[in-house]
């Protein structure tokens, strides 16, 4: 048998992911094996661990996974400092551990090892596919984002992929991560970007509760001339978009997008099963249990690691955001993502992000950090 | 006159406007019992409070054997040599009665910041505390926890207290409040021993007329936070201001 | 001579004797009593947690003093070996300056909270330390930097303790660098622990529980109380940092939420509560049984659930993912039949 | 022997600056915006800052109202109270969702009387709420610190995880009711419009609950209470009931609390109240323990402090309120207007 | 002569694993002072404070005003008018004199006539009436206790040891306060270590000793037989 650990948060705060994450998972097996469970005739089993969202935990299972209970491969987890917990476990026994969907870059990056891979896209896919999405000749951005590790990276990133595209940014405004109140930082970016001439954006990274772009918007930024923009949400969270029509930015998935037979397969099974569009970690979960299968099928096996790294290292195939493949340096899955612009739609309680382009992966200059 | 061993100076205390001690001068002598006396509220505990420094002065001085003390802490005054027991009885309820006494003893010993010693291994604090106990006949309570107590061993233990950190200066706060007519001879008898010691001197403020009579060997009278009288006891309780303002009229009389 | 290690202070309850022996016996011998890896790891973090929340019960238990800073002091010698070990590179040299710089940053920093605020009541006191260590939490996110926020650091210990360092057999089990962890982690624990006992019953323990009854009457028998608290301040801070050491050389990972989380103090706090406050053993039965019920309580609930699958409701509320909700009322539960904690109830048994 | 006094104590006069003293904590506020004015220098911004500062401080304040009563009056550490917050928001916000029609509707009467409803239905059930929790979890723990801290911590844990049982484990995001929507600008200061309820509302609440606490004997019998609960017996009052009573108020002020900021946030999740808690506890604290004044001016300098630091040096903005509990602590130990002595 | 107002018929009370009242038998007539005197920890405040319900009498009857009150609520035997001076005083020491004095009232606001008679027996109130009282002076929250209990009008008075603490002056006052009292028909049950109090205000005394009551009889008998004194409380009460 095939033993397949996901180590995950399924309690705490982000339950509501991992609930996602693991239907993805399960979905992607299913249709990667034609509904049989099984690879080469061997039956695939899938473990189930909690992490609680505590690193340590996480970690510990991990170990119990790999060390008890013999796993080939483990899967997740959803938050990044679980998942840079649970590295160095897989380097130790030399098991692959797909991460999939915490974002921190330096997963793929300083804290990297070779049993490490990642089908969930990192910050810096996020913040450059915006940064192509929203750059131009003549604008200009403000950012505001979260006062910690992922605002800062991001916003490195998305000033980094901007200069490429001739637009720069007048300012950076960082709050802490769990401020309500954004009077003072809108006041702020008003005042230094009042002074600025032509087309003007603000650019959010949020990451958790709390709604920004409402906030800000609801203080008349166009008094400046200032359009807000911000990336993709999971379907909750578009809730808040609904008064943001016309927004644009670049989001990770969303279920109307991508035109592929997976897709299609995805989002027709969970209506029926669920009632409800799949969603981000859906989509995610699902890309990395498509991984798992083609690799092993790949490699002939799970039993090999080195086999089966082998067969991970540039491998290409097919998910519901269409065509990933694993990039050789650092394992990061390369991938589609989308240039969006807001719509108000009929029988839609939310702002229904359209495609306005798809926005390749080699488009995206994505920095290797792992070195 | 014996050695000046504590010493007021213009000693007074405000609460927003209210005087509670007005310029108390006055000092205390070795082997001699002071009984302070004055109406509910005229101060004499409030005096005490400035006295061991559990409220700061708003001007004056205390003097301990010549030594200023005005701006020291409670504990550092205690550790010179001033002991006092409470009113209102204020000891370590959820401890036993041998475990109050001995912290007293392991204080005036200076073995609080024993980090590294077993505390049990310390035989002659128990030993101490036992003799202790023994004096004022609370020897067979050694082991009950101090919440059990009635009132009137409390007050005893409040008194056992104060004898356990054996200072060059006594104040008794009303210590026989409350206790029944065969016990209260007992802490008597003790104050009568302390006194009898030539390096020490008691402050007592006491309501009952015939302990102060039979143990004073000067009264001070404070009225409205002011030192009214000064004097041999006989003299003072004759005075006007201790017949109108604080005997009132005879109980039998009414 | 055990009465002398144990400072005197006997478990004076034959049921609590026997637990603490089969839980010492346990410990010590956990690499070659039990199968695999999970059942190690909760035996270190039943140590490291068993020391920790004796730390804090020497300032709760003891002191009187309520402070939600524990796990800062906790995190600050976590910091310190993952700091010394990513700067220094691996190596027992960078173990010892990561220990010693958190230990003393921890006596410092408790220091400077000590003077300044035990003065002001007890329960601001609380709440001044519930604020300044969600600060501190906030403050480690946003110097990410240095201390990697959120996401924390991983960095590598000596090869001599890890289980690439393979050292033969023994009783049927293999022995690795890991075991040798282990018992760095044990020992370290025991002997931290045995010395928080001596202090508790020492002079300085009783002047202690005396300024916990009553302080306005401890500082009028002679004992300085601001002084006495801040000492068990620093006391419990700097071993609850070289808590944190073993717990950083154990897990090899440092992040905020692994050492400085709010739910870390609630957690510590049950379990002195649920073990017994100003016991000292109390630690002991109240870590064991918490972290026990946190590793297995889940798996518990999932087979209990799956057990009664065919009744209505009882499986949704034994569903594995609400064990949330079962540590909540395990909260509630303990300290209403628990009021003196596990070892005060023993202890009352035998007395009555 | 000197002559017999008069019978009176003897009271010096109180002079100018002592009797200024019990007044400056309400000065703090004017003062406090003054300075803002000049470190901040922009006249639009301040203003901006300034009006948003109060009504998120008048916010701030209604959430920490009922702690006021059940934290500050009588003794008890409630993390509950964060619990009821989220309640408070999930219930009312099920209401204006179940109303879509009316919040729906450019209407400001149908707008106004759907969060009405909204916040009726909150304050019941998290008056229920409380009543069950003051039964089952507070009851046995009055007096002990510590183990309020457990138990409430415990029903904190139950009652998010029995938000998740009922509405998921999703975050509901909502939209508020249209005339509540957008902004009104003034002098090149954009203010929304939500704010000014959150004013009204808060400003009506102080003015009751100050009558109710002024009128009645309620808050001595409570206070007396908590100092010595068997001898207000001893004198005739049913304690049980009136504790009862204040900790239901308290909890229903938590899910009037909870509405309004749910309301503002425009996302609920279970763990709202919690986030909040630390700076409820504040605020109650530099108030000055049972006072709902003193709690009131806390409000809004948090509120107003949060804001001008934000703007002068975001950095900054996680200490200011630390920084403002220890000087205000250092400058009274007590808070600004205690009604009842910490201990 | 009526019924008593107040009877206790083998009352046994336990605190945790002791037994204190070891059957206690015990009436109070209706309009008199009845004293209860006896050494320390013999269980007089124990027995005023199981009258009183703050501890339950385990077995026994307890009849006020010929009802039984054995099983009430606390708050209840208060609002049936027991009115109750403890031994510690249950001073609110956060609250000012004046809300101390407003919470004696159960029924109603301070009557104003009746404010002016004990500020007159107590001026030592009216001077502090705005100040905390946690800041009196020891005699002074004790004329603070004694007057919250008088605020109201109450059919029986339970008072533990009133005069300690207080000057001559005051306790003067105080004797000549509980005497107006018993003129306007309430009851009084006295706990008293003062034997001349005891003498100048009993009418009827009750002698306790472990946890029984020992001898009860006309006060006027009590202070006239000094052998009865000695054998009863251990020493002869003119002696201190
Ligand atoms: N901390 C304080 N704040 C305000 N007033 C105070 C304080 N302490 C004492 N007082 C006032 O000072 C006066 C003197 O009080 P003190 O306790 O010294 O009286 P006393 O002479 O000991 O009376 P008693 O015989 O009744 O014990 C009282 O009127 C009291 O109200
Ligand atoms: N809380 C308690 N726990 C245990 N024992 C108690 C408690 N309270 C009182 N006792 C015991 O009950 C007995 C009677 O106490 P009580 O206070 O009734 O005596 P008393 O006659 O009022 O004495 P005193 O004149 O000293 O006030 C005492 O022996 C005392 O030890
Ligand atoms: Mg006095
Ligand atoms: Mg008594």
């Amino acid at each position: 048998e095939i033993r397949i650990a996901h180590v995950y948060g399924k309690t705490g705060p982000f339950e509501a992911y991992a609930a996602q994450s693991h239907i993805g998972l399960q979905l992607g097996l299913e249709y990667a094996t034609g509904g049989t469970m099984e690879i080469d005739g061997e039956k695939i089993v899938v473990i189930e661990k909690d992490t609680q969202l505590k690193p340590d935990i996480g970690r510990a299972q991990l170990e119990e996974a790999f060390g008890d209970d013999d796993a080939h491969i483990a899967v997740g987890p959803v938050s990044s400092g679980v998942a840079l917990a649970m590295l160095p476990v897989a380097e130790e026994y030399e098991r692959v551990l797909i991460v999939e969907p915490a974002v921190a870059d330096s997963i793929t990056g300083a804290n990297w090892n070779p049993y490490i891979f990642r089908t969930g896209r990192n910050s810096s896919q996020d913040a450059i596919a915006n940064a192509v999405a929203l750059g131009g000749e003549g604008v200009t951005i403000a950012t505001l984002a979260q006062d910690y590790a992922f605002g800062r990276d991001g916003v490195a990133a998305f000033k980094e992929a901007l200069e490429a595209t001739g637009a720069s940014i007048a300012h950076e405004e960082y709050v802490p991560t769990d401020t309500t109140d954004f009077t003072a930082a809108a006041e702020r970016i008003f005042t230094k970007m009042g002074e600025v001439e032509g087309e003007k954006k603000l650019f959010v990274i949020w990451a958790g509760g709390g709604n920004p772009m409402g906030k800000i918007n609801a203080m008349e930024p166009e008094r400046f001339g200032i359009e807000i923009a911000t990336g993709g949400n999971i379907l909750a969270a578009l809730k808040a978009y609904k008064e943001l029509p016309g927004m644009e930015g670049a989001t990770y998935y969303y279920y109307e997008i991508p035109q592929n037979p997976v897709n299609e397969w995805l989002v027709k099974t969970h209506f029926e099963r669920f009632d409800s569009p799949p969603d981000f970690f859906t989509a995610g979960g699902m890309a990395s249990g498509l991984a798992i299968v083609e690799a092993i099928k790949k490699a002939g096996g799970a039993e090999d690691t080195e086999a089966l790294i082998e067969a991970m290292k540039g491998m290409a195939w097919e998910t519901p955001k269409g065509t990933m493949q694993f990039r050789a340096e650092d394992h990061q899955a390369m991938q589609t993502m989308y240039h969006f612009r807001t719509e108000i739609q009929d029988g839609k309680d939310y702002g229904v992000p359209v495609l306005v382009r798809e926005i390749g992966m080699d488009e995206m200059n994505i920095p290797i950090r792992n070195q | 006159m014996t050695q000046t061993l504590l010493e007021t100076d213009a000693l007074t205390v405000r609460f927003g406007g209210h005087v509670a001690v007005d310029a108390v001068s006055c000092s205390f002598h070795a082997g001699e019992l002071t009984a302070i006396v004055g109406p509910n509220g005229a101060g004499k505990t409030t005096y005490f409070n400035l006295i061991s420094g559990q409220i700061p002065a708003s001007s004056g001085t205390v003097r301990l054997m010549g030594e200023d003390i005005t701006r020291l802490g409670v504990a550092s005054r205690c550790r010179r040599g001033l002991g006092r027991a409470f009113q209102l009885t204020n000891l370590f309820p959820s401890l036993t009665v041998l475990e109050n006494v001995r912290l007293v003893i392991q204080s005036r010993q200076h073995k609080g910041f024993g980090l590294f010693s077993m505390a049990d291994s310390h035989t002659e604090l128990t030993v101490a505390a036992m003799a202790i106990l023994e004096r004022v006949r609370l020897d067979t309570q050694i082991d009950q926890l101090v919440s059990e107590l009635p009132h009137g061993d409390q007050r005893k233990l409040e008194v056992a207290l104060l004898i356990g950190l054996d200072p060059t200066v006594y104040m008794f706060d009303e210590p026989t409040a409350g206790m029944s007519v065969d016990e209260a001879p007992v802490i008597l008898d003790l104050i009568a021993e302390i006194k009898a010691d030539r390096e020490r001197t008691v402050l007592l403020v006491e309501h009952k007329l015939d302990v102060i009579r039979s143990l004073a060997d000067r009264i001070i009278v404070l009225h409205n936070g002011a030192l009214a009288a000064d004097g041999p006891p006989a003299e003072v309780m004759a005075s006007a201001v201790v017949q109108e303002a604080y005997m009132g009229k005879e109980l039998d009389h009414v | 001579m055990i009465v002398k290690l144990l400072s005197g202070d006997k478990p004076r309850s034959a049921v609590l004797t026997a637990v603490l022996l089969v839980i010492l016996i346990c410990l010590a011998g956990a690499p070659f009593i039990f199968d695999g890896v999970r059942p190690l790891d909760t035996a270190a973090r039943i140590c490291i947690f068993i020391l920790l929340v004796a730390s804090y019960d020497l300032l709760l238990g003891y002191g009187g003093i309520v402070s939600f800073a524990h796990t800062m002091f906790f995190g600050l010698g976590a910091y310190g070996i993952a700091l010394a070990s990513t700067h220094m590179g691996r190596g027992f040299d960078a173990l010892l300056a990561g220990s010693f710089a958190g230990a003393l940053a921890a006596v410092v920093l408790a220091l400077l909270i000590g003077l300044f605020s035990l003065r002001v009541r007890a329960i601001f006191f609380a709440m001044i330390t519930l604020a300044v260590a969600s600060a501190v939490a906030v403050l480690v996110s946003q110097f990410s930097a240095i201390t990697g926020g959120e996401d924390g650091l991983t960095y590598k210990i000596p090869r001599v303790l890890t289980s690439a360092n393979r050292m033969g057999e023994f009783l049927g089990t293999r022995v690795s660098g890991k075991i040798l962890n282990y018992y760095l982690v044990f020992t370290a624990s025991l002997l931290l622990f045995l010395l928080l006992l001596r202090i508790v019953n020492s002079p300085f323990g009783r002047v202690l529980q005396a300024i916990r009854e009553n302080d306005f009457r401890a500082e009028a028998i002679g004992y300085r109380v601001v002084w006495y608290r801040t000492v068990a301040t620093c006391l419990s801070a700097a071993t609850a940092a070289l808590a944190g050491s073993l717990f950083a050389i154990w897990l090899r990972y440092v992040g905020p939420d692994t050492t400085l989380s709010f739910e870390i103090m609630l957690d510590i706090l049950l379990m002195v509560v649920i073990g017994g406050m100003g016991t000292m053993y109390g630690a002991v039965i109240g870590a064991t049984l918490f972290i026990l019920a946190q590793t297995y309580l889940q798996n518990l609930m999932g087979s209990a659930s799956e057990a009664t699958a065919a009744l209505p409701l009882i499986p949704d509320l034994l569903d594995p993912d609400r064990w949330l909700m079962w540590l909540g009322i395990l909260f509630i539960l303990s300290v209403y039949f628990f009021p003196s904690g596990i070892v005060g109830r023993l202890r009352e048994r035998r007395a009555s | 022997m000197t002559a017999a006094p008069d019978h009176r104590p003897t009271f010096a006069s109180v002079s100018l600056a002592e009797r200024l003293d019990g007044a400056l904590p309400v000065l703090l506020v004017p003062v406090l915006v003054v300075l803002g004015f000049f470190a901040i220098g922009v006249p639009s911004s301040w203003l901006t800052l300034t009006v948003s500062g109060l009504a998120m401080g008048m916010m701030i304040f209604i959430m920490a109202s009922g702690l006021t009563l059940v934290f500050g009056l009588m003794d008890v550490i409630n993390f509950g109270h964060g619990a009821f917050i989220s309640v408070g928001a999930f219930v009312g916000v099920s209401v204006l969702i179940a109303l879509g029609e009316w919040t729906g509707a450019a209407s400001l009467l149908l707008n106004m009387s759907a969060v009405f409803l909204a916040v009726v239905a909150a304050m019941a059930v998290t008056g229920a709420l409380g009543w069950g929790f003051e039964r089952i979890i507070v009851k046995p723990v009055y007096g002990a610190h510590l183990k309020q801290i457990l138990v409430t911590v415990g029903g904190l844990i139950v009652i998010e995880q029995l938000i998740h049982v009922v509405w998921g484990p999703d975050e509901i995001f909502f939209n508020r009711p249209e005339t509540l929507k957008g902004a009104v600008t003034f002098a090149g200061a954009a203010m929304e419009k939500y704010r000014l309820l959150a004013v009204g509302v808060g400003l009506v609440l102080f003015i009751a609950m100050r009558m109710v606490l002024r009128r009645t004997k309620i808050g001595l019998i409570v206070r007396a209470g908590v100092e010595n609960g068997p001898m207000v017996e001893a004198l005739g009052y049913r304690l049980r009931l009136v504790f009862v009573g204040v900790f239901i108020a308290g909890s229903a002020l938590a899910g009037l609390g909870g509405v309004m900021w749910g309301l503002y946030q425009e996302v609920i999740t279970a763990g709202m109240g919690e986030k909040m808690m630390v700076l409820v506890f504040i605020v109650a604290i530099i108030g000055g323990l049972g006072s709902v004044e003193g709690a009131f001016i806390g409000a809004l300098l948090v509120g107003l402090m949060q804001n001008y630091v934000a703007f002068l040096e975001p950095k900054l903005a996680l200490v200011s309120n630390i920084a403002l509990m220890t000087a205000i602590l250092m400058w009274r130990p007590q808070g600004m207007l205690p009604v009842v002595k910490a201990k | 002569m009526s019924e008593p107002i107040l009877s206790l018929r083998a009352v046994h009370t336990d605190i945790a694993q002791y037994h204190i009242l070891q059957g206690v038998d015990l009436e109070v007539p209706r309009g008199q002072v009845t004293m209860l005197l006896g050494r320390n920890g013999v269980g007089k405040t124990t027995t005023l404070k199981t009258i009183m319900g703050q501890w339950t009498a385990k077995s026994g009857n307890i009849l006020y005003d010929g009802q039984d009150i054995t099983r009430l609520p606390v708050s209840a035997r208060a609002r049936g008018g027991i009115g109750f001076v403890p031994e510690d005083m249950g001073i609110f020491s956060d609250l000012t004199v004046e809300e101390n004095m407003v919470l004696g009232c159960t029924s109603g606001p301070l009557d104003g006539a009746r404010k002016e008679w004990l500020l007159g027996a107590f001026p030592a109130l009216g001077t502090f009436w705005d100040s905390e009282a946690g800041n009196l002076s020891g005699g002074q929250k004790q004329m603070l206790s004694i007057a919250r209990a008088m605020a109201e009008d109450r059919q029986l008075y339970l008072i533990d040891e009133p005069t300690k603490g207080l000057a001559p002056a005051i306790v003067s006052t105080m004797a000549q306060a509980l005497r107006e009292l018993k003129g306007q028909g309430a009851s009084i049950l006295l706990v008293e270590q003062n034997f001349s109090v005891a003498r100048a205000l009993g009418d009827g005394a009750a002698v306790m000793d472990d946890g029984r009551v020992i001898w009860t009889g006309p006060m006027a008998e009590l202070a006239e037989n000094k052998d009865l004194q000695e054998r009863l409380m251990g020493l002869s009460m003119e002696a201190h």
